[in-house]
């Protein structure tokens, strides 16, 4: 991310020295994750949220369901969808303004590891077909990013879906639709996580954290569902893959990603 | 203020919904520290507000030629979260977020000696991520200790809070549905060490006298917090020395120490103005 | 405003030198306000306008009513919106643009004094019930800035909308609303003034000009009804007051309204 | 133009719907000079036009990339009010808007003398305040004698009318009613001591005939309009001449006074060509 | 166009050279055009396209239609609207971000043409009156800019609305439009063309080159249709032209516009 | 990916609803120097996608603190026609085409020899005048060999095609039907010479068999491509020889010839390779 951020020689040397023995700057192993933490039901006001810490990373996640129209083409099922700000607050990196490519990719890559998942079956979103659905707004707010970004935002939209409750509806006889004070949890079907690794040098590392991110030369990300099915692949940076390294990558990525979605369900059945 | 006055927001008893008394404050607590990228941050809940804070710098000022030549200029970014409120907020900053930014850095501006730091940007950013009325106040009291905390030297330190109406009697603090259903909100920001007020607000309906115990209450109900204020950033220097590992951030930066330490030195010789 | 109009040291110095002798650059006692002219029916095209100089200060206000539906929270009610436009026509240090933070302050501070002295009982413009209300449209435009903008635009506001005519409506049978040729004046049941004071050093000066604007540390806008409520109140700029100061400014304001409302009483009987 | 011709907008003795006759212009007036902080301003009324122009310049050019190295860059900025039209107008700069400010900048850089100013700015600004048809050329005539009230050095002044087609007749100056019913509108700018057009647009449909006949026509109201240009100068002067306290802006200005001078000479010199 | 090209004096002294001798740099006659091309049916997603080569320069039109309500003061007419984009793709001297001036001009200018000749029936493009009617967008990219895009750009324009086909439509019982499988030729009454000169020295050329444009002081515009009508008129640029002038281009003008139109209708024959 | 795999998209003999089979290409032509204002032109057909991609550069960046000290930045803009598409696309980037773009100018990043052009910009233009599926892979055909077009030294020539799903079996190149109705797409760039993947996105279900085997799929798919691009460029340098008049665009340009060359060059070397 960060555009404007210059690492030293010096400092991508010495990571590159570290990785030479197997080793990273902060005492991981090359596919060990950092400390994970998704606290659920922050924000009151929302239909759902969560704050996912991985490391230093920090981030909230709320998701609010508004009441719309359906578009044309998919009348019977309700919207889902995903922004991401990438707030100055954040990070020196970042800067004020309208959504950065970074943010545009970071939305849109997380969307695709929700949508293609079918966690959530938008058909039971659909109040009235072609006149009133749920439109779900997941939106991000990065608050310190220390790194992997990816996966942290992933985490965080599955736990806010996951502990969402909505507002149960009736639909009177001349089709209007009454909003109740009684809400129901989202039906989540499936719990896909995503696994992000870093190229620096022939390296692969896991959970990157942001200085390993600016001296990596390639980004793979692979987002996996609980049947171990490949939902989202999103490869970034200008670095390159040989098939055989993405083939033996996605196996890591797999392993990782049970890591993840073990803290993951860890954090929802606390909720 | 949409109220009309007629829904009842004082029991008998003189207690507000909430359980309130008139000139009582909601809970009140503060993190500091909360971000690492941050040269100073901290977390405020007021109620049901729940705000972080940033400040960056001072820093490089980008396009340059907005630079002040005699001084840093002081940037605040005030922001909603889409989910803060009841309804979704549209994400893109509105006439209200500008209006209040504004206010904020030229009420933070008349605390930091500016003029230290000539042609750089002092920048923070308050990202409100639940609001239950009050915000611009509660940012503003997050704001002013994560400018201590990045050691940005003050004069003194900015405490905010609102008086408002309800059931036509002067109430401190309003929460969301005083606000809504109350006849009139007042946020002030005032620094007590200095018996200066740097923000003032004002809609609704006050008489002459309602105005001024308003104004009274606020001031009252400010030193209060800038007693919380003062907790907040006396526990985080505390946590600081009893854990010798980890550098100050005040000293990390390039702010020379006599300078980071002008803060606490300021309050402590001032307080007995308070 | 102009935030890139920097005055000279000698001009300052001069400002403040007269001040002390209770003298003013224009000859002016500290809370004489400029010669006020308010000139209404201005645009034909506008359902109400006018055009208010205060000293060399001057601008237009214009008010459009057009049909549309409320607020879902509020679905009886019309709505008013306030706009103001810094156009560089009015001064070498306004310039091209989306609206400036100055020019949202001037919309947002008049848009307070008039909403909250319920100079118009917005009930009143609710046609149909959720369907249908008129929107009030107060956009102003600077045509010269010689200072104390923030008066002028309530004084123009205020004028336009009680000078304004809005069509009768007639609603049919199938809920559907007509707009009728005949048109019926606005009822105006208040009349807000907003009396500003600039702090300069230690004095406080009302209906500054241009250059006392500058060299000022702090401005302070009350808006008052007819009845002496204060409405609304906007402390600007970096400067500070203690309580005290502000109790006294708020009296001598109290006083200013006083004057402005007399001058704009004059301007209506004439209409 | 949406007009179908089906309209009756002649009468039976020739007369427009606003007792006009084909080729006569509507009442036109113009005050010089009355905006204080502009270099040179004006307000016209024509029929129910009322648009006001103010102009600043020769001044620096911000940004700075697009200064001309051998001239000054006049800049034209031509707006609408809100309120200024039926239905009303959304604050955004039209396409329209857009379209017009430019052919309006090329027409005023015909005649203005940039070269005597490289590097620099002349900014051109028209509010129209209520619009009755033909605002871009009403603009154009404020715009001409606010460029010569700043000491703009000049070959020529600018005049500028509309003619077009009602009821398939050939007619001057239409106003809004005419240039919606009518079947053609072709507003042109001249300057009657150069011989120059220097903007010219069409839309309806005409005879090779209509056209030319049109052509004629608005060149004849231009001259008409040119001297009510020139008498509203004059009238400026003669007022300044009589308060010998104020100085006129022209030599207040860093302008030379030779050049100041240099428009009405010029048109003095060249008068009897129109 | 590009407002940041600036032709060498040498260049331009070298076109001025050759006019004086009645020549033209590419050896064409002072009123000849180059070689065109229109070919239709080039885009099959959409209603009507048509790519139009005029010497090198190159760009493409599509039309596609909508179903969209009328405007409220034309009930019973369709709507058309044009837009132009400049892409950097087609010149090194256009630039990436919203429509620039030019290339609003280029839309505005070809609208008036197309527009004014009335050669689209609007009425007929009216379904339910007050409810539903075609909106047709026409819009062009430029590939390649070699000069004189407005001519091409109402060839393009004309050529794409010639051989566009829309869909039938049903109105239920209800109201409701129905959209068919089955598509109808877009009716064309008329068949304007737009004819560009640049005034170059004292010389009027036309169909410029993007060099001859460059040096030239203005341009003029004229719009006709089949009935020698004059339909749009546009000067451009600083120069200026006397009255007779514009009489004596008029005429030269017309005479171009039988060339275009010929060379139009020969490819509309083809579709 | 909408699709719910129940739509049947491979008949009995296993053929697709287009008639190919499962590892089959569409058609696919490339028209090299289509435009002559670019330094480099490339038109694709593929299937029904029409996409026109223009090479401007090495050339000066604006604005200039944008520029990179040691290297030339690759711009890439996809960008789609309003009617391109079935409904209107609307004229504002979306945040898909920001997206592509982003990724399209890594994958081309990663072969253009950058180090040789430092704080230059190359900017690449891809206006798609069809879409019929996989519009990014046929976008990046045609701007490698438009940049090879232009002379801009590459260290290969990248290819691109995309592998899916269709009724749960793996097939090459889905074009719009069997992108919207399959159950999964996984567009991919791979330069043969390299053996390098310097793209690759993937949405739908896919188990880690059908990824892998449409990982090799999509990887023979780009090698069939890299074939075409080949001829594309011999056929158009062959012209050129052709021509002795036309002097070809590689030299024209301030290129050194040795690294103009350079390009097939590296291609026939490491031919054997792919």
């Amino acid at each position: 991310m960060g555009d404007n951020y210059v690492i030293s020689e010096i400092e991508k040397d010495h990571i590159l020295f570290l990785l030479e023995q197997n080793k990273r700057s902060d005492n991981r192993e090359l596919n060990q994750i950092r400390e994970v933490n998704i606290e659920t039901h922050y924000v009151g006001k929302a239909e759902g949220s969560a704050v996912v810490t991985l490391g230093d990373t920090k981030l909230i996640v709320g998701v609010k369901a508004i009441l719309g129209s359906p578009f044309p083409d998919t009348p019977n099922t309700g919207v889902i969808t995903i922004s991401a700000e990438l707030s100055p607050l954040a990070s020196p990196y970042f800067e004020i303004g309208p959504p950065s490519n970074a943010a545009i990719e970071l939305a849109r890559v997380t969307d695709r590891a929700i949508r293609e998942s079918h966690c959530i079956d938008l058909s039971k979103l659909c109040i009235v077909p072609e006149k009133s659905v749920w439109i779900l707004f997941i939106d991000f707010y990065i608050l310190n990013d220390a790194g992997n970004l990816f996966d942290a935002a992933t985490l965080g939209a599955i736990a806010a879906l996951a502990t969402a409750k909505i507002p149960k509806t009736k639909v009177g006889e001349d089709g209007v639709v009454e909003v109740l004070e009684e809400k129901e949890p989202l039906k989540i079907d499936h719990y896909p996580v995503s696994v992000t690794s870093y190229k620096v040098g022939k390296f692969n590392i896991f959970d990157a954290n942001f200085k390993e991110e600016r001296v990596s030369n390639s980004r793979l990300t692979f987002g996996f569902d609980e049947d171990d099915h490949i939902v989202s692949v999103q490869k970034g940076r200008q670095g390159v893959y040989t098939p055989e390294e993405i083939k033996k990558i996605l196996r890591e990525s797999l392993l990782v990603s049970k890591t993840l979605r073990k803290e993951l369900m860890k954090a929802l059945s606390k909720k | 203020m949409a109220g009309d006055g007629t829904v009842q927001l004082i029991d008998e008893k003189g207690k507000r919904v909430d359980g309130r008394d008139l000139d009582e404050l909601r809970p009140l607590s503060i993190k500091i520290g909360v971000l690492k990228n941050a040269d100073g941050s901290a977390e405020i809940r007021m109620g049901k507000n729940i705000i972080v804070a940033a400040v960056y710098g001072p820093r490089e000022l980008h396009p340059k030629h907005r630079a002040l030549p005699d001084r840093a200029l002081i940037q605040c970014f005030y922001r909603m979260a889409t989910f803060s409120v009841n309804d979704r907020k549209s994400p893109a900053p509105s006439r209200r977020e500008k209006e209040i930014s504004m206010i904020l850095a030229d009420s933070l501006s008349s605390v930091v000696l500016t003029e230290k730091y000539p042609r750089t940007a002092i920048d923070v950013y308050m990202q409100v991520l639940q609001a239950d009325g009050g915000t611009r106040c509660a940012s503003l009291i997050a704001a002013s200790v994560a400018l201590a905390d990045a050691g940005v030297p003050m004069r003194g330190i900015v405490s905010s809070v609102a008086a408002g109406l309800i059931n036509d009697k002067v109430a401190l603090d309003l929460y969301d549905l005083e606000d809504q259903k109350g006849s009139g909100d007042m946020p002030l920001a005032y620094a007590p060490t200095l018996d200066e007020i740097s923000l003032l607000q004002l809609d609704g309906i006050f008489t002459i006298d309602q105005f001024e115990e308003s104004l009274d209450l606020a001031v009252k109900g400010a030193k209060e917090i800038f007693e919380i204020q003062k907790n907040a950033l006396k526990q985080k220097y505390t946590d600081i020395r009893a854990d010798v590992k980890e550098v100050p951030k005040a000293e990390a930066k390039e702010v020379p120490k006599a300078e980071a330490k002008e803060v606490p030195k300021a309050e402590a010789k001032e307080e007995p103005k308070a």
